[in-house]
């Protein structure tokens, strides 16, 4: 978090109107002396973008399907060794932590739960870590 | 009394940014605003900041203490600080800057007039009164903290923000579902109450109990039912 | 020659509610207003004052100019400010002896300055206000209403912004410009950008209440203001709606004012040197808890929210006891003191802030021969949320 | 002139929230099958390509993967088109996102019928 900001001058006297200052997105990470929602919130943005990412990326190496096992049984090989493995957890990660914080967005969005949405954060994130070892655990035993 | 050392974000156009540190002797039960006008009136009258009613009325003097939105009329220093403790004053952030701790409230105004809420309207009877038509202000005082707050606000310049939205909910409660075109376009448009992200920061920050973030999602969850019904054919449940 | 509206230019000291209200009369008169003031509107004694609109029920008994001020301008400003107040009413009550033999005195007064009222007993009392102490033994209703003093001072001036007046926050008065025995102008020091510049004008009004004796001291001349602080303590929690007065003479701890969820106790008095900044006496505090829950027990089972302290510009001799200095207002033309081009506007309350404003804009008027008459009683305001965005 | 909460007066913006927020849900469980299937159920832990060929070869589950890619996409690109009209763009710009993502994910599932007709021929 930078301890100053960089304002946006206003040379305006109140009532000569200036606008709003715009993209200061490094606000969004300066989450620190801020509540628990405020890393939701940022976690689901970083985590959507990844899996958007991930998602290209997967639908480009299915393509190796369409060349046949040789292909595709190679790109499994690699993919079964640890590092990928370790890849797949922190995707993993990121897919346990959008999908639980989306479900409480979408609860709390549409009015439902709303004077519970401390707790139910609270609660999806102890059930985030857990399902998270868990499935981590799978993943490595293969 | 306590020393306290107050780190105060200045600014004066033109200038660059700077931090200007103030040695100020003070009671700890005093407030963050006193030690600020303290600094104004022993020690540099070139610093500028917003204050008028000194008890959570006006909402004028909102600023950042130590990355956090407050009133620092009502925040005592004890609450905040120790003896010998340190503060970081800022002015509120995603507004632009007049000067030193004066954020230009331009924007914050031009947002709650499109909604248009009274700031007065009707007051609930205490416990064991008789029902009467009492009137009181609203508890929103209109001091900017949630917007400062908001992480959507900070990127986008055009979003309604918490407090008109506060506002606009209060607003169709007692109006029976009726806003001007203008309002429900702003509403219900891309920089409406769907662009929020239930961080609850702004509910967080608010000083007088408004829970914006609440009646954002209050507000969704009428909009979305109303939707769903008239999908559905079952008409409209408003007036 | 005599023109209806003027073409004049005037400069107003004092961004609080009299000069807000001065503005805004000049304004609608033709005046070209430039309002300078040293720090945010409201910043200094009206922003912190007790938000309450008085009907004239606290000075009706001893000070009859003054109750009569506030019954009149109470009406007008539910007139011409009607989004900006909570008007409940208040009751004057009535707890030990001393307070039942002040009652028919402040029954007379309001009979006298034409104050609406009712008397009732303290059962009924209770029954409008179920935390009234039991120890209340009869009350009066009157017309109080409760105000937002920044609000009142951005309602004025969105008005007279969009009459083509111009606020200038953050600019202090340093020098009177003179040119022989006439003020011409003043000196002001922006204290956004650091800048110093003059600015002419026809017409000075100096409305800076408490800090009206250091202003007139600039051009020579002695204006006889009494700083009056006074201690406030607002309350978490609001166990009222109406105004709860104690039907007695004033003293400390004898108002408490619902707005919001809060309630405001007020108020102390005594006098001060330099009005910038106040220490607070704890023992005001004290008193002020103590009184107040006499009336209210409930607040002594919560907790302060803020505490403040404020000095009145009370017009009176140093040394004067501050309680008996009339709380009425007064309108100096210095013209008697052998310098033109300036007056002084001080004494007075929020609550009678347009009146002050309509004195004092007549006698600027009679000094430059301008006939336009005082519209203010039926203009009604804009929306305090416009002061920002004209 | 006031108008009433009514369907007329709301435009698209509650529509793609409530959408996202569904597609979400429905996201939940068939990303929950899908890694399962491809991840816990399988020895080894990923599928090689006879497991795949053989797995797609069942009509019910070529249907569910081809419902999933059709979800996944529209909740990506209405998340990413959030994502950038959360930085705050003008009218014109944020035209050109929708554009651009609608297009982005109707190659997505174009490309993955495409694919999956690709491979059901061969099975």
């Amino acid at each position: 978090m930078s301890p100053v900001d960089s304002p946006v001058e206003s040379k305006a006297y109140p009532g000569q109107s200036g606008q709003l200052p715009e993209h200061q997105v490094w606000r969004w990470f300066a989450f620190a002396r801020r509540s628990l929602g405020m890393a939701g919130f940022v976690l689901n943005r970083v985590a959507g973008l990844g899996l958007v990412l991930y998602l290209l990326i997967h639908l480009v190496v299915l393509s190796q399907l369409t060349r046949g096992p040789q292909g595709w049984d190679a790109f499994i090989t690699l993919a079964r060794s640890p590092f990928f493995l370790t890849l797949d957890v922190i995707l993993l990660a990121g897919i346990i932590g959008h999908g639980l914080n989306g479900l409480r967005v979408a609860l709390i969005g549409n009015g439902l739960l709303v004077p519970w949405q401390r707790r139910l954060l609270v609660v999806l994130a102890v059930l985030g870590i857990v399902l998270w070892v868990i499935a981590a655990v799978l993943i490595y035993r293969g | 009394m306590w020393t306290i050392t107050l780190k105060i974000a200045r600014y004066k156009p033109g200038e660059a940014r700077r931090i200007d540190t103030f040695q100020v002797s003070i009671d700890p039960e005093r407030t963050i605003l006193d030690a600020v006008e303290k600094v104004w009136a022993e020690q540099d009258r070139t610093l500028v900041f917003r204050h008028a009613c000194h008890h959570a009325s006006c909402g004028s003097c909102a600023m950042v203490v130590n990355g956090v939105e407050v009133l620092p009329c009502i925040k005592l220093i004890k609450s905040v600080t120790q003896p010998d403790g340190e503060l970081m004053i800022e002015p509120l952030h995603n507004f632009p800057v007049i000067a030193d701790l004066v954020a230009d409230m331009g924007p914050f105004f031009e947002r709650m007039l499109i909604v248009g809420m009274p700031i007065v309207g009707a007051a609930d009877p205490l416990p064991k009164q008789e029902a009467e038509d009492f009137n009181r202000f609203d508890n929103c005082i209109e001091c900017g903290a949630c917007l400062s707050a908001c992480p959507v606000v900070a990127t986008d310049s055009g979003y309604l923000g918490p407090a008109a939205l506060a506002a606009a909910y209060h607003q169709l409660s007692v109006s029976g579902d009726s806003l001007s075109k203008q309002a429900w376009d702003t509403l219900d448009g891309e920089h409406g109450l769907w662009r929020c992200h239930a961080t609850f920061e702004c509910s967080a920050v608010c000083p007088s109990n408004v829970d914006p973030a609440g009646k954002i999602m209050a507000l969704r969850r009428r909009m979305t039912i109303e939707r769903i019904r008239q999908m559905l054919g079952l008409g409209s449940r408003s007036k | 020659m005599k023109s209806s509206t003027s073409s004049y230019s005037a400069i107003v000291i004092g961004g609080g509610s009299t000069g807000a209200a001065v503005t805004h009369d000049l304004a609608l008169r033709g005046f070209q207003v430039t309002l300078v003031e040293r720090g945010e509107i409201a910043s200094g004694t009206t922003g912190r004052n007790h938000c309450m609109l008085h009907s004239g029920g606290r000075y009706c008994v001893k000070d009859a100019e003054a109750g009569i001020e506030c019954i009149e301008e109470n009406t007008i400003l539910r007139k011409i400010m009607p989004d900006c107040m909570e008007l409940n009413g208040g009751l004057f009550v009535a707890l030990d002896d001393s307070d039942m033999n002040y009652l028919p005195r402040l029954v007379q007064g309001c009979l006298a300055c034409e104050i609406p009222h009712r008397q009732m007993t303290g059962d009924e009392a209770r029954h409008l206000e179920p935390y009234l102490s039991p120890e209340v033994k009869a009350a009066v209703w009157v017309p109080d209403g409760v105000f937002e003093p920044m609000r009142m001072c951005m309602s004025f001036l969105a008005t007279a912004k969009s009459n083509g007046a111009k606020v200038l926050p953050y600019h202090q008065v340093e020098e009177l410009i003179m040119e022989g025995k006439r003020v011409t102008g003043v000196r002001v020091w922006d204290r956004i950008d650091n800048q110093r510049s003059d600015l002419r004008a026809d017409i000075v009004v100096n409305a800076s209440g408490a800090w009206a004796e250091e202003i007139a001291a600039m051009a020579g001349i002695d204006v006889p203001v009494v700083p009056t602080p006074g201690v406030m303590v607002s309350m978490t929690g609001r166990y009222t709606q109406h105004v709860i007065n104690r039907c007695n003479q004033s003293s400390d701890g004898d108002i408490v004012v619902p707005q919001r969820e809060t309630s405001i106790i007020g108020t102390s008095s005594w006098t001060v040197e330099n009005p910038d900044y106040i220490d607070i006496p704890e023992e005001h505090v004290n008193k002020l808890l103590d009184r107040g829950s006499q009336m209210l027990p409930a607040l002594k089972q919560v907790r302060p929210r803020g505490i403040f302290v404020v000095a009145r510009p009370l017009i009176g001799k140093k040394g004067q006891d501050e309680r008996e200095i009339s709380r009425t207002f007064e309108c100096f033309d210095h013209a008697s003191d052998g310098v033109e081009g300036i007056v002084t506007i001080s004494g007075g309350k929020t609550t009678t802030a347009r009146a002050m404003a309509e004195k004092t804009v007549d006698q600027v008027c009679r000094k430059l021969s301008v006939t336009a008459p005082c519209t203010t009683r039926d203009t009604v305001l804009k929306s305090y949320r416009t002061y920002y965005t004209i | 002139m006031t108008h009433v909460m009514d369907t007329r007066n709301q435009n698209r913006a509650g529509l793609g929230w409530l959408g996202q927020a569904v597609s979400g849900v429905l996201l939940l469980i068939l990303l929950g099958l899908h890694m399962i299937a491809h991840h816990f159920v399988v020895k080894g832990g990923l599928r090689d390509y006879q497991e795949v060929m053989s797995y797609i070869g069942n009509p019910v589950i070529a249907a569910i993967e081809l419902i999933f890619l059709v979800v996944v996409s529209y909740h990506a690109m209405l998340g990413l088109r959030s994502v950038l009209l959360d930085l705050g763009l003008g009218k014109s710009q944020e035209k050109w996102v929708t554009r651009s993502v609608t297009a982005l994910g109707i190659i997505m599932v174009v490309y993955g019928v495409w694919l999956m007709s690709t491979l059901l021929s061969r099975v």
